[in-house]
């Protein structure tokens, strides 16, 4: 693979979220946007809409020439392997999961450090004693959101109390904002004074029943502080859209390359949102804070533990 | 509504006009052409009686004109005024009032909101119900039509809630009453109080029209009769003018043997025992209290009764279609099995035939052809029988096609659903597939309800037949005359058990009709 | 499990229950007149979509193509989730009355229109992949405080209870409540309920009586459209998930018919069904698994416990539940 | 009804006028999106039928729909309405896959046979709890058979994010072992020369869809159980009277249903996934309602109803690739064709009628 010499006819698969979750779908739609309006070259897309149309849609973009054909979402990784097998002249990318071939990029977030610094700022921002999470689905990755979460929250304040709630277990986790609003006011009522919503669609919920009830909320993937001036923390930005743009530049300059490329705070793939929607909101002394955070990961002097390295978390 | 003055039509002054007047009524169902070109008079305060073979278009005709359904064509006066009546609110503000076949009574409701039901006063309910109640009380003085105003009508008796039809009728101040076979489900007392009340009612003016199969009810109770035959008015005639058999000859068009022609009987050994039977119903209630006979080789066991005492029970657990709480039922020395577990294939397997009373619901399947349903309950035989759970149709087929051949069933196309056949073909169908097996007791419900009398004629014949050949026949119907005609001996069933056992040639009709009622005259006497 | 957990459980029931209870009553004016009605579903999504859509489109600014209102957007959303189900349940009324089809076939038709049409028409109005705009708080409706909840907040008890349980709702919850006693006092103290009852179990007895079937049962199926829309409209507009998301009735159509036997076509049985279904799901999020001691219940086992208990309600304690004994065939008088 | 219109009407010209209508409307409901019509239905056409990679998915979905509408028509014709062919056919995948799982396959007819009788059984203890409640207990099993595919769709999530997932991140089971792998329609049609598509899903399982129709042609018009199937739904009465249990009756319907229904695993689980994905009965189970109402609930009629639908699912995609139409496009023509072939069925059969008892009265 990377055997191109350039021009790139990419094509996105969006997940089943659809193209516009606010979330990483969204993200890595603002991506294939900004590719298209610097090159002026189309891209094809699709949005899948059940799990048997991963092969296809792969397969299908493959066989009609495009290259590279990118999708996000860790349920991919299945068809992926086996459709990057038939096609070995394609470029393939899949983010949120590894898939391992020759002519596969596979790009990964360290969720778990992003989530480390908004989880630090929600424990200084709370004005109660406890802090919450609510995930979409729950499945390893979303753990890793929530592990990461707490234990930036622990670090601010080591009493603080953590409340974890996932939305579901099959795929209508990540599109039920009426569960998550329902979820968010419980947490609410045993005291959480900011809660991060890592659950795509159902965050809506999450965000308005924080917004309702003038809590603090924290947003996922996409810059999600425009929602609720106010109430908005922050947002753990996971730059999706700089994974889906890097794709289809590098193979449209001819300087694809395979294998895992990690992003995590020294590659800016994840951080916290910090505009002007939310900028009343963040303290000198809370700033201070998330900055030190941040150089003391970099560094390696602090390390957040992966939730998927080992499946569980020391923090609870 | 719209009220025309006819200008030819006179007025006051002049006599009074007929009360109904129906000219040129036409009206077809898809191809069935229901009523042609009827005319008919009936005059103010006078009893008029409808007769006519099955499916004539009796019910048709009366439902037209009130309101239920639409005429093609024809005219309709009242009272001598011209009339349009394009539903049941038109002819109830008529002065109509119609007691149908199959009673038009919400079961759930009470007697109170039965009768007020499209009659209320007002939006609210309470002043109407308030206002019914006291005018309930009043009718039910004037016309020996007592029923509790609060009894939930699917609670109490059929003749009761025919009450509650005429009451509607009454409190909507009709002036014309219709009733449609009226007296097909009541037991002779309470006929003959009907009959009480219609000829109060036309002391009070009141114009009554009468449709019955019964010739003797005509005879009785009319004034005038009209015969109609397969959707025409045949014939008007003055009652006191005419006989039952000219009115049967009239109805059906060639003249008919009413009685039926039978050598005394010559009686076996006894093939069935029944012994202690008990029959709860879903509710708990017991249908069948105690009930102990036996049936004989070679005699007809006659079962009289109103409907709805216990008969449709006794033979569905003969039959195997529903199982008994407790009792005995030994035949030919062998213990039925009376449980959950029983089952009408392994009766026939015994020789127990049955002639269902219901042959629309249970007897045929309606969308099956003819060869169908002449396998039906027999579909497991060996002759219908194939390998790997197949079925022999061709043995079916041909199977159909000669018991069409010997029952005379016509037209005789064992491809014909049996929807397709009229009421006594329908019967003869279920009956040759029950009487060809030649079963050694056959269980016979209600065989003429709704058939012309030609088909009675055959049936009758039919049942008399299978007696000669020595087999064991347990007769039920609503039919005094069927049972008189038919039986050797006579149980009479009233509230589950047997009121009394009487033979033909010993009683009356009389007899008989106190028994139906659970009065026993030898016991009073 | 303290007072406040308990409150707060009951609190998200009585949300929980308020769209299956508008939509349960739906169904009772449908099926009262003698009209099954297994698309119940469809009408409470395609209300719900129009009211997220419509509501959007009333607060959007005026240069997205909006009206620009800063208040009262909900309203018009919740006129068009009314319409829009009308016309639903208008054409499963053509379906069954007029035209004498299958009122199972029609309603399982009707649902699957609505799950796909809210999505065509969504992607194409707002390109948002089949939902519509998260709604300004102009658009939707809010908690309403009853008076004196700040005052009673603290009598021991009932202070709580009153201000989280019976204040604190918006006005489509308090609606549905005054809907089970409007439904219960004109299906049994007007003349319109009595013969609306009766239709539903003897069309011949109204037919008789002079009374129109077919516009009873037309005005019936109306209200049915009506409440399925409120129910619809709920979801958008009165939840903390304001606007509209594909295939967000999740169901609740069918829990609605559940309860509805289950209350044995009775509105205030319906409630307290309602009520009960709406526990089970506030438990269901709430503790998304249960530890027995020797065993933990998983969180699907706790996500399936709606459905499970509708199965064993049905099976279990409703005893025969006797439909109105006309329903799901038509009037047919000359075939 | 006795009105005496030629057969060919009833089974064909009403149904083809109903469909057209249903067609129309959807071009309608396309229109208002924006899009072209008749450019969609080109397209769907091209993507359904399309040799190198269009036919193929094409009789892949048939496949399915053809089980699910047969288990939807054995049951209709006993008057029992399955909506639960959904779930029935989602636990039946969990059945394929436990076997699939549990054996290493010397061959692959071995691994079909018995995957086939573990979905025909789990297909039909999933409808089998619904029936026994119907019959016993008098729950709706309309009603029941919902709850049952929602319930269902929870097994499975249990399962795939617990016992049977595979690895730590995937709600996925293990791939099953390659020797259990069905020969595709390419490798069949390969050996009589046929270069089918090669990437098709479609496979062996097609030919058992068509053997399942015949099979149940046979069971329902040529069998005893079929006709006292067949009588119990026309008339329950009479059957009792015949001799028939209903309680029997209804549960071996349901679960001749259920296992119908079930079989569709092979084909998707066993035949394309390999594996036991979330969500891999893909709506066919509700489909199959359709296909059941368009083929008039007669196996001929479902076959080629089948193929409508797999071809208008196939076609849907095209939609989505070439035209940006969402898929509930699909749906929402589904839905047109379920009302106006089932529910709205006599806005076109009275008229007809009408029309032809007037020929024939001027003919007489
Ligand atoms: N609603 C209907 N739709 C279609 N055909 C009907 C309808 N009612 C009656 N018919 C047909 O019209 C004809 C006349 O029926 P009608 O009920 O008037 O007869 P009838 O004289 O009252 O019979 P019966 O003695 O059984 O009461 C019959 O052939 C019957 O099948
Ligand atoms: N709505 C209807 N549609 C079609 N045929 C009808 C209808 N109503 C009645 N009929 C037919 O009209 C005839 C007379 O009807 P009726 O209601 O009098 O039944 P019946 O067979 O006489 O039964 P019964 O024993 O109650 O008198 C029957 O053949 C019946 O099948
Ligand atoms: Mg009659
Ligand atoms: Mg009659």
């Amino acid at each position: 693979a990377g055997s191109h010499g350039g021009g790139a006819t990419p094509a996105l698969i969006f997940d089943l979220g659809g193209k516009f979750d606010k979330s990483f779908n969204e993200s890595s739609y603002n991506g294939a946007e900004r590719f298209r309006e610097e090159t002026g070259i189309e891209y094809r897309e699709f949005e899948l809409q059940s799990d048997a149309q991963r092969e296809q849609a792969l397969r299908r973009f493959a066989q009609q020439g495009n290259n590279p054909v990118v999708v996000a979402g860790f349920s991919n990784a299945t068809a992926m392997g086996i459709v990057a097998a038939e096609f070995p002249d394609t470029d393939f990318v899949i983010i949120d999961m590894v898939v391992d071939a020759p002519n596969v990029r596979s790009v990964v977030f360290a969720e778990h450090e992003g989530s480390y610094l908004v989880g630090l700022l929600a424990a200084m921002a709370s004005e109660t004693d406890t802090v919450s999470f609510v995930g979409g689905m729950d499945i390893p990755l979303i753990r890793k959101f929530e592990c990461g979460y707490f234990q930036g929250a622990r670090a601010a304040n080591p009493d603080i109390n953590l409340i974890g709630n996932m939305t579901g277990t099959d795929g209508s986790a990540w599109n039920n904002p009426v569960k998550g609003g329902e979820l968010t006011m419980a947490q609410i009522e045993a005291g959480s004074g900011a809660v991060f919503a890592a659950a795509g669609g159902t965050g809506r919920g999450v965000l308005q029943a924080a917004a309702d009830a003038g809590i603090y909320a924290i947003g996922v993937d996409s810059n999600q502080n425009y929602m609720h001036p106010g109430t908005m923390l922050t947002s753990m930005m996971k730059r999706v859209d700089v994974a889906v743009y890097n794709a289809f530049n590098d193979v449209n300059n001819g300087e694809f390359t395979t294998g895992i490329i990690a992003m995590g705070l020294a590659e800016d793939g994840v951080g916290w949102a910090d505009d002007e929607f939310n900028a009343d909101l963040i303290t000198d002394e809370m700033r201070a804070a998330v900055d030190a955070a941040r150089a003391g990961i970099i560094a390696g002097d602090i390390v957040v533990h992966d939730y998927m390295s080992d499946g569980s978390c020391p923090v609870n | 509504m719209t009220v025309t003055e006819n200008p030819g039509q006179p007025n006051a002054a002049a006599p009074t006009p007929p009360a109904i007047e129906l000219i040129g009524i036409s009206k077809a169902f898809g191809p069935v052409q229901a009523n042609k070109d009827i005319t008919m008079t009936v005059a103010k305060g006078a009893i008029h009686g409808i007769v006519g073979e099955n499916g004539a278009g009796k019910s048709t005709l009366m439902s037209i004109l009130y309101g239920f359904y639409k005429a093609d064509s024809g005219r309709v006066k009242i009272n001598g005024v011209e009339t349009e009546i394009t539903d049941s609110h038109a002819a109830i503000a008529a002065g109509i009032g119609m007691v149908h076949q199959h009673f038009m009574l919400v079961d759930t409701f009470t007697v109170l909101e039965n009768v007020i039901l499209g009659a209320e006063d007002g939006p609210m309910l309470k002043p109407s119900l308030a206002k019914a109640r006291k005018e309930l009380q009043r009718l039910a003085n004037e016309y020996e039509l007592d029923v509790d105003p609060d009894a939930i009508v699917g609670e109490i008796s059929v003749g009761f809630q025919q009450r509650v039809e005429i009451l509607k009728a009454l409190y909507r101040q009709a002036e014309i009453l219709i009733l449609d076979e009226p007296t097909g489900v009541l037991t002779p007392a309470e006929a003959d109080h009907l009959f009480r009340i219609l000829k109060n009612l036309k002391e009070q003016g009141k114009t009554i029209v009468l449709i019955t199969h019964k010739l003797r009810e005509i005879m009785d109770v009319t004034d005038t009769v009209s015969v109609m035959r397969r959707g025409e008015m045949t014939a008007t005639i003055e009652t006191a003018t005419t006989s039952p058999s000219k009115l049967a000859e009239a109805m059906v068009g060639r003249s008919v043997i009413m009685e039926v022609e039978k050598a005394p009987a010559t009686v076996g050994e006894t093939v069935m025992e029944i012994k202690n039977l008990v029959v709860k119903d879903g509710q708990g209630v017991e249908r069948l209290k105690n009930i102990s006979f036996s049936l004989k080789r070679g005699e007809v066991l006659g079962i009289a009764g109103v409907a709805g005492n216990g008969q449709t029970e006794l033979l569905e657990v003969l039959g195997g279609i529903r199982p008994a709480t407790s009792g005995e039922v030994i035949m030919k020395g062998d213990s039925i099995d009376l449980t959950i577990k029983a089952n009408a294939q392994k009766r026939r397997h015994r020789g127990i035939g049955h002639v269902p009373e219901d042959r629309h619901a249970r007897g045929l399947v309606m969308s099956f052809k003819t060869w169908e349903n002449t396998a039906l309950g027999y579909h497991n035989e060996p002759e219908f029988s194939k390998k790997f759970g197949m079925a022999n149709q061709k043995a079916m087929l041909a199977d159909a096609q000669g018991k069409m051949e010997r029952f005379d069933i016509r037209p005789p196309n064992p491809q014909l659903v049996a929807s397709s056949f009229s009421g006594g073909n329908q019967q003869k169908i279920v009956l040759a597939r029950e009487i060809e097996r030649n079963p050694e007791v056959l269980l016979i419900g209600q065989p003429t309800r709704g058939v012309d009398i030609g088909a009675i004629e055959f049936i009758h014949q039919q049942i008399v037949k299978l007696r000669d050949a020595g087999k064991a026949i347990l007769l039920i119907s609503v039919e005094l005359d069927e049972i008189q005609a038919l039986s050797d001996r006579i149980l009479v069933m009233f509230d589950g058990i047997i009121q009394g056992e009487r033979l033909p040639e010993n009683t009356d009709k009389n007899e008989l009709g106190l028994l139906m009622a659970g009065v026993d005259p030898e016991a009073e006497a | 499990m303290d007072f406040g957990s308990i409150l707060q459980i009951l609190d998200s029931a009585v949300r929980f229950s308020t769209p299956l209870l508008l939509a349960c009553l739906a169904g009772l004016w449908s099926e009262r007149s003698g009209i099954f009605d297994i698309g119940l579903e469809g009408k409470m999504l395609i209300g719900a979509f129009a009211a997220g859509a419509f509501s959007a489109i009333a607060t959007m600014p005026v240069y997205d193509g909006g009206w620009g209102w800063q208040t009262g957007g909900m309203w018009v959303g919740m006129v068009a989730a009314i319409i829009a189900s009308i016309l639903l349940a208008l054409i499963h009324g053509v379906a069954s009355i007029t035209l004498r089809g299958n009122q199972l076939i029609s309603g399982v038709a009707i649902n699957f229109f609505a799950a796909g049409i809210t999505v065509l028409l969504g992607a194409s109005w707002f390109r948002q992949g089949g939902d519509t705009p998260q709604l300004p708080a102009g658009g939707r409706f809010r908690p309403i405080e009853l008076p004196l909840s700040e005052t009673l907040s603290d009598v021991p008890v009932f202070g709580p209870i009153y201000q989280n349980l019976i204040s604190g709702h918006n006005l489509i919850i308090y609606f549905g409540f005054f809907a089970v006693l409007a439904t219960y006092w004109v299906l049994f103290r007007t003349r319109y309920g009595l013969r609306l009852r009766a239709v539903g179990e003897n069309p011949g007895a109204v037919d008789t009586a002079g009374i129109s079937v077919v516009k009873l049962r037309y005005s019936a199926i109306i209200i049915t459209g009506i409440l399925c829309g409120i129910a619809g409209a709920y979801l958008s507009l009165g939840t903390s998930a304001p606007g509209f998301g594909r295939d967000m009735t999740a169901g609740r159509g069918f829990i609605a018919l559940a309860a509805l036997i289950f209350a044995k076509w009775r509105p205030v049985p319906a409630m307290w069904a309602c009520l009960l279904f709406g526990l089970l799901e506030a438990i269901s999020t709430k503790y998304q698994s249960i530890d027995l001691g020797f065993m933990v219940l998983p969180g699907q086992f706790m996500q399936a416990l709606p459905y499970v208990m509708t199965v064993v309600i049905l099976a279990g304690f409703v005893g025969k539940a006797i439909p109105p004994k006309a329903g799901g065939e038509p009037y047919v008088k000359e075939r | 009804m006795n009105t005496g219109i030629p057969k060919w009407v009833d089974v064909i010209l009403i149904p083809l006028l109903s469909l057209i209508l249903a067609f129309v409307v959807s071009g309608l409901v396309v229109l208002s999106i924006g899009k072209d019509p008749i450019q969609a239905i080109k397209l769907m056409v091209y993507g359904a039928f399309r040799l190198n990679d269009g036919i193929g998915p094409t009789l892949y979905y048939t496949t399915s729909f053809i089980f699910t509408g047969l288990a939807v028509a054995v049951a209709f014709h006993a008057k029992l309405f399955n909506i639960g062919g959904e779930g029935q056919a989602a636990i039946a995948g969990v059945g394929v896959t436990l076997v699939m799982l549990a054996f290493d396959w010397p061959h692959w007819t071995i691994a079909l046979l018995v995957g086939t009788l573990a979905a025909a059984a789990f297909g039909a203890a999933w409808a089998a709890v619904p029936a026994y409640l119907q019959v016993k207990r008098g729950s709706h099993i309309v009603i029941t058979t919902i709850m049952f595919n929602l319930i269902a769709g929870s097994v499975i999530a249990y399962l795939l994010v617990g016992p049977l997932q595979a690895n730590g991140s995937l709600p996925e089971s293990s791939r099953f072992p390659s020797a259990a792998a069905l020969p595709t329609l390419h490798d069949i049609l390969g050996v009589v020369g046929i270069n089918f598509d090669r990437f098709s899903d479609a496979n062996i399982t097609f030919f058992m869809a068509l053997l399942a129709a015949v099979g149940v042609w046979l069971l329902i018009w040529k069998s005893r159980l079929g006709y006292e199937i067949r009588m119990f739904g026309e008339s329950d009465k009479a059957a009792v009277y015949a001799g028939i249990s209903p309680v029997k009756i209804t549960m071996i319907v349901m679960l001749i249903s259920g296992a119908l229904a079930g079989l569709m695993a092979v084909n998707t689980v066993q035949g394309q996934a390999e594996r036991l994905v979330l969500g891999a009965v893909e709506g066919a189970g509700f489909i199959g309602i359709a296909v059941a109402l368009m083929g008039r609930n007669h196996p001929v009629g479902i076959v080629l109803a089948a193929f409508l639908f797999g071809a208008l699912t196939q076609g849907g995609v095209e939609l989505q690739f070439e035209m940006q139409i969402p898929a509930q496009m699909v749906i929402v023509i589904q839905a047109l064709i379920i009302m106006f072939t089932g529910s709205l069925e006599n806005l076109v059969r009275m008229p007809v009628e009408r029309l032809f008892t007037r020929m024939k009265k001027r003919a007489a």
